[in-house]
């Protein structure tokens, strides 16, 4: 039985899905297809620090849409959910280099930490001046030796967002770095699924639920997460995910946040918005002020019904930068 | 008796193989506590190494064998596992050397190497509930056999008859590195994904040992 | 069993879920909640002809998502795939009314355009001059004698950004009823389901497929199509689709098009980019000029898997209304 | 024997009983052949009606009840069934005037007006797989039985049955118009939800009348 998707080979997913893409946004970027990456179509940026992120792929609109003015210089994408190799991303980090130095954004897993890590090394021995920033926002995770680390999650759109900001408005690398670290350091996340994905050249489902079973503390790769539980009204369940990112990053009445209720791919935005509403209301119970917020599917799992709340504690400066215009297929304002 | 380029040639063949066979198998493992894409990865590169197995110059060694399928994994396999098995295969190189052909010790310090590298670049611990939980074993059953004076394809029997334990070891573990690891407890009750394509390489490389020293 | 989905009770969803759209989106709207709807924060917008549509829920983005600067003035949310009753309609009437007279855009379903018609009678009553525009782009199916006529569908997402630029440059009631029209007359739609959707108070799939079967000519209310086949492979799917579509309005070599690759909301993007690439490839070897585009999930129904096309046969001044700026939840660009 | 308000109460809360009762079944029919929401629309509008039955004021008249759930459908039901229903039971207040009590031939007319009133506002005719497939036949029915002489209560036992016939027959029939009309020949092999709920709305009528005779 082939798998129900609106694909032709499963082995020809990535690309054809790039060509596409490329296609539908020639005036944004460049698609390049041996080795595969995305890139704004006017890189390299002279005197500009490069961004590149990248990971597998099935997180769509993650990476590739959010290359443009103002985010990512070029996006890498893997296999569905395999992080790239090290060739595809030397060659963007190379194609975005401006001079000014390229700053990897890497999600804390073992694959994508290690083939950016030779990239980056590959890259270095070319001349060119490489910083990586890995993002680890998922609370779902305890960060203990016990375990690989907390995983980077949608926290990494908004270091993404904020890190491109600064890159676009002259920031030297070390600068660009440090508003990167600073962001992931201030986010948090936390997740849950009502139904599985389907890898492509799996064919079948990521883990098996029961109608009325949900996972609570997945990750983005359609891999189990730490507890099962049975269906619980939506207002609980926002209560079950803010509040281990509350607890591990506490707030102060009157801190600022933003606010970021992201669907896994298959959730209807109808419910993206009524989580959204009790969420807010727990902020508004305790204090806390949603200076900016995000409601879409903007880092997903394939088809995966389910969502996850990321809050980041704002300062001055990421307001700023948040604010500042952004030009990508998935995210734009302000042009 | 040693083993040469021929063994070499055949192992690589041999392991494109029984990865294909296995292909559906890791994946399975791979979902249960990973991302399901482990059998797909080792899968895409290894079929990736056969045609470039002919354009081997002549008086290649097993060390340029080892070599080539360590660019190509590190070239197609994405994930954790291209990285970890290109460091090995690439140590692994680096220990064969020049050598046309490679004796018990000198087979057993090729796994050593491998097993070194992944070590080097996981930072995994035996117990990890990782590939390592199978090299680990396979590297000190090679040593033992070969500091018993036995032959190349016997270090190698005794190496892949380890791993093999060693991943079915790997079923109770509560993993500590690795995708798995964010499964915390529930990690335990399945073989790791990584030490299975490891016991399926290392018998793969007996094989091919055998066979070489029947033809 | 309860519906897997995130909500609490299935009657309050739209409610609850309207809420968090105001919370989210209280710089571009302002939420009422007796009767329900979604109106621009700075309505009515004086000298300005008011846009209104709506429908039944489940669509989302559509319509609330479209409400703001350059596109609709107001939208009214129906329960989950049900007209709007005219309270609501009238209540949003009257508010975006700046006194230039207020134009409904109405899918073409006999709820919506006897609730509209209401509405309409109710408010020129009142003194407002209103105009509809009736959406059917749908080529699944048949207009005529036999049927209701064709659905209105994709097509309407852009009839609502180009009748929204054409009221904000300040065209006059007709003037806009007249370019909403034409897009209208010049869009073309068609869809197809992989899975069916669930009714939150319904609880059982709006049908039942087999895991090979898919459904072509669907609607987006979750309804059945006009005909069933086995899974095909993307490019197949899209000839399928792409087919009458230009059967039904041709294209002469170099005339220009709008390629709108609609996913039904749970459907990839990696998925919507790979039909995209083999649309853009049917287009090319016709000698269609793809002047625009757009991709991605912008008129749903709920978490449904499959999407639809649309093609736009463009004219200057639709090019230069689709790039006018547009800010709105869920469409912006060039503010 | 004429039918009075208190009949016509009745007939509102039976109303929203049976439509509560039938919800999923209503609901059920729409998705084999809509959009799976007529059970859900009518409850919700029914349920609306109730709270303001309490609020008629002392001498009100049925037309006065009609007009209530007239109104209350238009603003609480939406959909095509809204509307639809909504003009229907205002046609059928202005036919029952400011009358006290309705005799046969009154309940005639009133069932008659309320069917003209569907067709001016959808367009339907006979056969083409709406609640006008139920509707008609009652109306022919209640007219045939009250020129025969027979009394309120016997006329609404007559189109309630020609309603429940009506609605079966429209089972083969392939929709022309509302959404069913969409599935084309698909749409053949299943009864029309809005006939189906004109006939459980016109036997709650029936059975009202019956209630008050028998009372
Ligand atoms: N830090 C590590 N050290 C050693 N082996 C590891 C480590 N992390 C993961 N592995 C091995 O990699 C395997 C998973 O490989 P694969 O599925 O291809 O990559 P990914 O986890 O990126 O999807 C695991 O089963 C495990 O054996
Ligand atoms: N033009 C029409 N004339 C008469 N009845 C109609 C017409 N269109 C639809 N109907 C009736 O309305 C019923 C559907 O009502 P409902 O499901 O509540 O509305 P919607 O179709 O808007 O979802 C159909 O079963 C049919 O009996
Ligand atoms: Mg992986
Ligand atoms: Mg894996
Ligand atoms: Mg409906
Ligand atoms: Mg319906």
């Amino acid at each position: 039985m082939p798998v129900k998707k609106i694909i032709n080979d499963p082995k020809r997913v990535v690309d054809e899905s790039a060509a596409g893409f490329g296609l539908a946004h020639a005036d944004l970027v460049r698609v390049e297809m041996d080795p595969i990456y995305v890139v704004r179509a006017d890189a390299p940026v002279a005197g500009k620090v490069g961004i590149v992120s990248g990971g597998g792929s099935g997180h769509e609109p993650l990476h590739a849409g959010y290359v443009g003015f103002g985010m990512l210089d070029a996006a890498v994408p893997g296999a569905v959910f395999t992080s790239p190799t090290p060739d595809p991303i030397l060659a963007a980090t190379k194609a975005v280099d401006g001079g000014a130095g390229v700053l990897h954004i890497v999600k804390n897993y073992t694959g994508d930490v290690l083939n950016f890590e030779t990239a980056a090394d590959l890259a270095s021995a070319d001349g060119i001046t490489v910083r990586a920033v890995v993002t680890n926002d998922d609370v779902a995770v305890k960060d203990s030796l016990y375990t690989a680390g907390r995983r980077g999650v949608a926290g990494t759109v908004l270091v993404e967002k904020i890190a491109g900001a600064a890159a676009e408005r002259g920031d030297s690398l070390d600068e660009v770095a440090e508003i990167a670290e600073r962001v992931n350091a201030n986010a948090r996340s936390m997740g849950l699924a009502l139904t599985p994905c389907i890898v492509p050249h799996a064919g079948e489902p990521s883990f098996v639920l029961a109608e009325d079973e949900i996972e609570i503390g997945i990750g983005i790769h359609g891999e189990p997460g730490r507890e099962r539980i049975k269906l619980e009204p939506a207002d609980r369940l926002v209560d079950r995910l803010i509040e281990p990112i509350l607890e591990d990053l506490p707030y102060s009445e009157g801190d600022r946040t933003l606010l970021f209720v992201n669907g896994m791919g298959g959730t209807p935005l109808v419910e993206l918005y009524l989580a959204y509403r009790r969420a807010a209301e727990v902020l508004e119970e305790r204090g806390v002020v949603i200076a900016r917020s995000l409601v879409g599917n903007y880092i997903t799992s394939l088809e995966m019904q389910g969502m996850s709340l990321t809050l980041l504690k704002l300062d001055e400066e990421m307001i700023e930068l948040w604010d500042a215009p952004v030009h990508t297929a998935a995210l734009r304002w302000g042009r | 008796m040693g083993l040469d380029i021929t063994w070499a040639v055949d192992w690589v063949r041999l392991s494109a193989d029984v990865i294909a066979e296995h292909r559906i198998e890791l994946i399975t493992l791979d979902r249960e506590i990973g991302d399901g894409d482990h059998g797909e990865n080792m899968d895409r590169g290894f079929q990736a190494v056969l045609p470039k197995l002919d354009d081997l110059p002549a008086g290649s060694t097993p060390g340029d064998v080892l070599k080539l399928v360590a660019t190509t994994l590190i070239s197609t396999v994405g994930g954790a596992a291209g990285p970890l098995y290109g460091t090995a295969y690439l140590k692994g190189a680096v220990a064969a050397g020049s050598a046309a052909s490679l004796d018990g010790p000198a087979i057993a310090a090729v796994l050593a190497a491998a097993r070194d590298g992944i070590v080097l670049r996981g930072k995994a611990e035996s117990g990890d509930k990782t590939m390592i939980d199978a090299w680990t074993p396979a590297v000190d059953a090679a040593e033992a056999a070969a500091s018993n004076g036995s032959d190349a394809a016997a270090v190698l029997a005794a190496a892949s008859d380890a791993a093999w334990a060693g991943a079915e070891a790997t079923e109770p573990l509560v993993a500590r590195k690795g995708r798995a690891s964010y499964l915390g407890e529930r990690s335990a009750g399945h073989r790791d994904p990584g030490a299975q394509s490891t016991a399926l390489l290392l018998q793969a490389a007996s094989d091919a040992a055998s066979a070489s020293a029947g033809a």
